[in-house]
């Protein structure tokens, strides 16, 4: 039984991770290769909340606005000037903007690592099914959960969400109608980057803060964006779900080929189902 | 260049629930020129993409001089001697007129394409490519980059790359939309001249062209063919003209 | 795009004076520069060939790099090859492991093509440095790679063994612009422009992509193995995804679609990298900041530069 | 339009001019002792080269800045942790007449590193990298380690289980050769030694996520944990099996699990964890005594295990070079190959002629907390094994 916790648990961590890339991907039609230093820059901003505050939840509150304030400013500098163009004009610069921000970000913090103590509220472990299991990981399954919540609800259910689909469906339409695309995409980036920000501090418990932390995770975010249907919020849930789950039951029985079973799902889907195992016709989000 | 019967034998063609051919069955002979008309959403271009194997039959046969051509891929149907048009202008941007030209006749003449000489070099293909390029009308315009040519132009390019395929039956869709006046007489005299030796089946939205240069018009009412006919026969059609005038919007 | 005569003609130059710098300043250091950025540049322009001209973003380039690396590196170290055959059998490897990607890969288009790609490619780097370390020597790679032995000359010597990779590339250079002149090379350029309009002409699109990408496999197997033998090692480094992304970023940078746009490319990466880390430990962010300039303001790369002015005027958007 | 037709037409040229001028440089003939240090300066490991660096500089600087006359002088290069860089850069710093090569970080550059040294018979030091394979007998005539080898790490990592009686080990190992090689290895030492090993999981290199495995440890009877893993995926180990006191009632413990550095990145989780240590500033010999001191005069810190191993390992090699009064390589490596350092900082040091490893103590500790000026975790050395328990003869 603690397994399910446990990949519940990586789940939603795999998820919070890749929702802001999927975001982007839906409604801009952007591969934002930067989402992994976006996602590093989110954590160091809560390790720096954290030591001058002392509390993790403004740490977890910050962070996301600061990175989406950048991302509003990545978006209105430099992408915005490419949409016309191929995408692989976008692709090359969040590229570019990986090399910029690793190198911000070296500067700021300097090499050393550094770390995020558990909040306390969290920090000690509790008894379920007969494992004891770290109360974080729970607050993670909660959080998580919320996170995609609130996204599929505005997304899918407010105005909002009916304003970001109708320019992503129809730019030429949408601003027929009104709506002023160019301020909602530059939303939506803002608000992939603060997701991939909130990644990044609800991960900075769990792992050391070090420069190398946003490569490490955005083949696995790849991986999550695709099994769900590119740009599918609720087939990224889905397939978070999918890996997290097939990942503890990998640890467990098969530890080492943990990673290759993840590819094998991948490669399973898109040979198969090349839209992704969860996507809808028609919909994006 | 002989034959270039096309046979359907009740093709149906569905997009998922929706019902956009049901059951077509008709004989295309050599030599005649085939008018397709009916209202927008009647089926028309899905049946030259059935023909041509641009969407999948979901049930029925195609045949070319009674070779089953129904489960061949694109490519296979054009070698068998199937041309097309498109609707939408789809030539080579990027490229000049004759080099659009070229490739086409590479396409017929050779299924390996050669990589050990420069394109330049193969005389005959030039050759080919120039004579359709004359024949088109469009000699003053080869090294001009076929993006930048007129719409009519461009329709007349349309053609000509069709017609390098050397094809026994083919389908022009719209060959004539958005071609100014001053050369649709030039246009019109293409297809009446092609069509020798050759079956063509034609969309044309202009009622007086269509009823001039075709040999017999199928008339299309949601997916299914309402009457046929001579040009005369159709005009006169009680069932044709209150479909046209009466549901025409 | 097309560049003019005239425009090819200077890129013309631009290389070959590149080529030449090292027969002036000998002692080995600028021949090693050259010799890597005209390694980087056979597997660039091996990878145009189906990113520039067929019009296939591959994200899976990593996996032909280094299976052609591997399979000069196990043939010669562990079963005592000669350089040469094990050269000619590396661009094997590469086609062959391109022709092994292709059956997955061309079943899908656009952006499923990189996608799946990258993940193949990424799935070969993780079975390289774990399961198969047997044959791949894991992460800690297979050192000693050996230089071919031809006509008694030392090319341990990095003097001699550039003008070998010179002339190895200046064949790979010759059969490339071949290819690309010819109605193979033409049909391609047909297939990115108009896929529908190909097949429709009586081409086998799927066909004529898995070739150029069987091709571009063998020239990824090629530069793999000189890479291997110039610094004498290989490692799963060389499957990495980000070696897929350095390729791709090399070649827009220096013009995609043109036979000498991604030699540059490959230049004016190698170099700026070269330069900055000597001037300024911040060199990682200011080649960032360049990359984001120059696909905001040279949407054709370095190429545009030399192309007529109404090729210039916007981005190729396809 | 004619203006930005100008400005292509003189970007071209500019490019056109450009491109081979920096092949031109002149370099210029060393009148010194060119030191090409390969390290890594940037990404996850770039806080090892910036302590090595601290580390080499007082080396230098201690011996008046001079060998054999002349001013030493470093290259410092960035890696990026990637061998065809390490070997780029090593290789442009030789043309230039560099006289050694110091690094890399990563094992994969420094045995890259280590081809190209044994090409251009141009001596290299290694005092980061302990995969094995690096000093192996018959292996490379010009390079040399003075830091610690995984395998002599292991073995430290058995004698502790030895000495604090655990009796039933769960293993978790890196997914890696040298790493595999270095737990198969304990297996061996820990079946003669009647210690059972109840479970082993290999995790993939860079994993993220060990909550599963520590679930298992958790619910196994094992009364310790060996972590055969380093940098990263201990520190995550680590910080993980806190969040559930996996450590409350098993002893944590690794071959290179822990250090001032590493603990730092781990935060409290990592209080009590046992780790080899590859050098210790509180050692106690004279010798470490002035090089603490004069380290923490210059950088206001103590010294990480990066800067104390790259400090001593350079010292050494500088005395020994200038004990041959020669320029010639092949003299420097002889008289290297049959050194002994006594008053190195961390004890007595042999270089072995057989596979150019210097034996030496082994230092094991665990992680405690530090006052002020002591970083706030800190190492507290437990045991000092010898070599002749940590090195096999070859």
């Amino acid at each position: 039984m603690s397994i399910l916790i446990i990949g519940l648990s990586l789940s939603f961590l795999l998820f919070l991770l890749a929702a802001g890339l999927t975001l982007i991907f839906g409604m801009l039609g952007v591969i934002n290769f930067a989402h992994g230093a976006l996602y590093m820059l989110g954590a160091y901003i809560c390790y720096q909340v954290v030591t001058m505050t002392g509390s993790f939840w403004i740490g977890l509150l910050v962070a996301p606005l600061v990175v989406a304030l950048l991302g509003a400013l990545m978006e209105m500098t430099a992408l915005r000037r490419v949409y016309d163009r191929d995408h692989i004009y976008q692709l090359l610069l969040t590229f570019g903007f990986i090399l910029v921000i690793d190198e911000l970000t070296k500067v700021i913090w300097g090499l050393d690592y550094k770390q995020v103590p558990t909040p306390a509220l969290f920090a000690q472990p509790v008894e379920l099914f007969g494992s004891m299991i770290p109360s974080y990981r729970l607050f993670v399954i909660g959080f998580g959960a919320a996170v995609s919540l609130a996204l599929f609800l505005l997304l899918d259910r407010s105005k909002w969400g009916i304003v970001i689909r109708a320019a992503s469906a129809d730019a030429d339409m949408a601003q027929a109608l009104g709506i002023d695309v160019s301020r909602v995409r530059t939303a939506v980036f803002a608000l992939g980057a603060g997701l991939a920000a909130i990644g990044g501090a609800v991960t900075a418990p769990l792992v050391p803060i070090e420069l190398g932390m946003g490569f490490s995770i955005i083949i696995d975010c790849f991986i999550v964006v695709i099994i769900g249907g590119l740009g599918n919020i609720r087939g990224a849930i889905l397939a978070s779900l999918l890996i997290g789950m097939a990942r503890a039951a990998g640890y467990t029985y098969a530890t080492e080929w943990v990673e290759l079973i993840t590819f094998a799902l991948l490669i399973g889907t898109l040979m198969f189902r090349p839209a992704g195992l969860f996507s809808v016709k028609g919909r994006t989000a | 260049m002989t034959g270039g019967l096309l046979r359907c034998e009740n093709i149906h063609v569905a997009y998922g629930a929706f019902k956009a051919l049901s059951g077509i069955t008709h004989e295309f002979r050599p030599g005649h020129v085939y008018g397709l008309i009916g209202p927008n959403g009647a089926g028309k271009t899905t049946l030259m993409n059935a023909l041509s194997g641009h969407v999948p039959v979901a049930q029925g046969r195609a045949f070319l001089d009674d070779r089953d051509v129904t489960g061949l891929s694109i490519h296979a149907r054009t070698r068998a001697g199937l041309g097309r048009s498109f609707q939408i202008t789809k030539i080579f941007a990027g490229m000049t007129v004759l080099e659009n030209l070229e490739i086409a006749a590479f396409a017929h003449r050779y299924r390996v394409q050669p990589f050990w000489l420069p394109a330049g070099r193969f005389l005959k293909v030039r050759e080919a490519a120039e004579r359709v390029l004359e024949q088109v009308g469009l000699t003053r315009l080869a090294h001009r980059p076929a993006e930048y040519l007129s719409h009519g132009d461009q329709r007349a390019l349309e053609v000509g790359l069709t017609l390098l395929g050397e094809p026994r039956v083919l389908l022009l869709d719209e060959p004539l939309a958005g071609v100014g006046n001053e050369q649709l007489e030039r246009a019109i005299g293409l297809i009446q001249r092609i069509v020798t030796g050759r079956t063509v089946l034609l969309i044309e939205h202009n009622m007086d062209v269509v009823m001039r240069i075709s040999h017999e018009i199928l008339v299309m009412v949601q997916g299914q063919i309402l009457a046929t006919g001579s040009p005369e026969q159709v005009r006169n059609n009680p069932a044709v003209r209150s479909a046209y005038l009466g549901e025409e919007p | 795009m097309k560049t003019t005569w005239l425009g090819t003609a200077l890129m013309g130059l631009i290389v070959g004076a590149m080529i030449l710098v090292p027969f002036v300043w000998t002692g080995g250091e600028a021949a090693n520069l050259v010799a890597l950025i005209l390694v980087w540049a056979l597997f660039a322009i091996g990878f145009d060939l189906v990113f520039g001209t067929a019009g296939m973003l591959s994200f899976g380039h990593a996996a032909l790099l280094g299976s052609g690396g591997y399979a000069l590196a196990i043939l010669t170290v562990a079963h005592g090859w000669g350089f040469m055959p094990a050269l000619g059998m590396a661009a094997l490897v590469g086609a062959a492991m391109a022709f092994g990607l292709s059956i997955f890969a061309v079943r899908v288009s656009g952006l499923f093509f990189s996608l799946l790609t990258l993940a193949l490619a990424q799935m070969i780097y993780v079975l390289a440095s774990t399961k198969l370390r047997g044959l791949t020597g894991g992460l800690d790679g297979i050192a000693g790679v050996p230089r071919p032995a031809l006509f008694g000359i030392d090319l341990y010597d990095n003097d001699n063994f550039y003008v070998f990779i010179v002339v190895v590339f200046l064949i790979g250079l010759g059969l490339m612009a071949l290819l690309r002149a010819s109605p193979f090379g033409r049909s391609l350029r047909a297939v990115q422009a108009n896929e529908v309009r190909a097949a429709q002409l009586g081409y086998n699109v799927q066909r004529l992509r898995q070739a150029a990408f069987v091709i571009s496999g063998a020239y990824a197997g090629v530069a793999g193995s000189l890479l291997a033998s110039l610094i004498f090692y290989i490692s799963p480094q060389m499957l990495h995804w980000s070696v897929s992304g350095d390729v791709l970023i090399m070649t827009v940078l220096g013009g995609k679609g043109t036979l000498l746009g991604p030699v540059l490319g490959v230049a004016v990466f190698e170099l700026l990298k070269e330069e900055l880390s000597q001037y300024t430990q911040y060199w990682y962010g200011i080649l960032g900041a360049v990359f984001i300039a120059a696909t905001i303001f040279l949407p054709n790369g370095i190429a545009g530069l030399f192309a007529p002015r109404r090729d210039r005027d916007k981005g190729e958007g396809r | 339009m004619k203006r930005r037709q100008f400005l292509h037409t003189a970007g071209a040229a500019a490019l056109a001019t450009a491109l081979p001028a920096p092949m031109l440089r002149a370099a210029n003939a060393p009148e010194d002792f060119h030191i090409a240090a390969i390290l890594a300066f940037s990404g996850a490991y770039g806080l090892i080269g910036k302590d090595m660096r601290l580390g080499a500089e007082l080396a230098a600087a201690q011996r008046g800045g001079k060998v054999l006359g002349k001013t030493i002088r470093f290259s410092w290069e960035d890696d990026e942790t990637k061998p065809q860089p390490a070997v780029q850069k090593a290789t442009r710093l030789l043309s230039g007449g560099a006289n050694m090569i110091f690094g890399a970080v990563g094992s994969a550059s420094t045995l890259a590193l280590q081809s190209l040294a044994t090409q251009r018979k141009i001596p290299q030091l290694v005092t980061i990298s302990a995969d094995d394979v690096i000093t192996k007998p018959g292996g490379s005539r010009y390079s040399f380690r003075t830091s610690n080898t995984l395998g002599m790490e292991v073995k430290m990592c058995m004698e502790f289980v030895k000495l604090s009686g655990l009796k039933r080990i769960y293993a978790v190992t890196a997914d890696y050769q040298a790493t595999r090689d270095g737990f198969e290895q304990f297996r061996t030492m820990a079946e003669a030694a009647g210690v059972e090993i109840v479970g082993n999981d290999y995790a993939p290199l860079g994993n993220r996520d060990y909550s599963v495995i520590i679930d298992k440890m958790a619910n196994s009877d094992a009364d310790g944990i060996i972590v055969v893993a380093t940098g990263n995926d201990g520190v995550t180990f680590v910080k993980q099996a806190g969040q559930v006191g996996l450590g409350k009632d098993r002893t944590i413990f690794g071959p290179v699990l822990q250090d001032e550095t590493f603990a730092a990145a781990t935060g409290d989780a990592a209080l009590g964890v046992y780790s080899g240590v590859r050098y210790h500033f509180s050692t106690d010999n004279p010798a470490n005594k002035a090089f603490v001191e004069a380290y923490r005069a210059a950088n206001n810190v103590y010294p990480s295990s990066f800067a104390g191993e790259a400090y001593d390992g350079l010292s050494w090699w500088f005395d020994v070079i200038e004990s041959t009064d020669s320029w010639d390589v092949e003299t420097w490596v002889d008289a290297f190959e049959d050194s002994v350092r006594e008053n190195s900082i961390e004890g007595r040091k042999e270089m072995r002629a057989c596979d150019h490893q210097a034996t030496q103590v082994g230092l094991f500790g665990k992680v405690v907390r530090g006052e002020a000026p002591l970083p706030p975790l800190t190492m507290q050395i437990t045991s000092v094994f010898p070599p002749e328990a940590l090195f096999a003869a070859c």
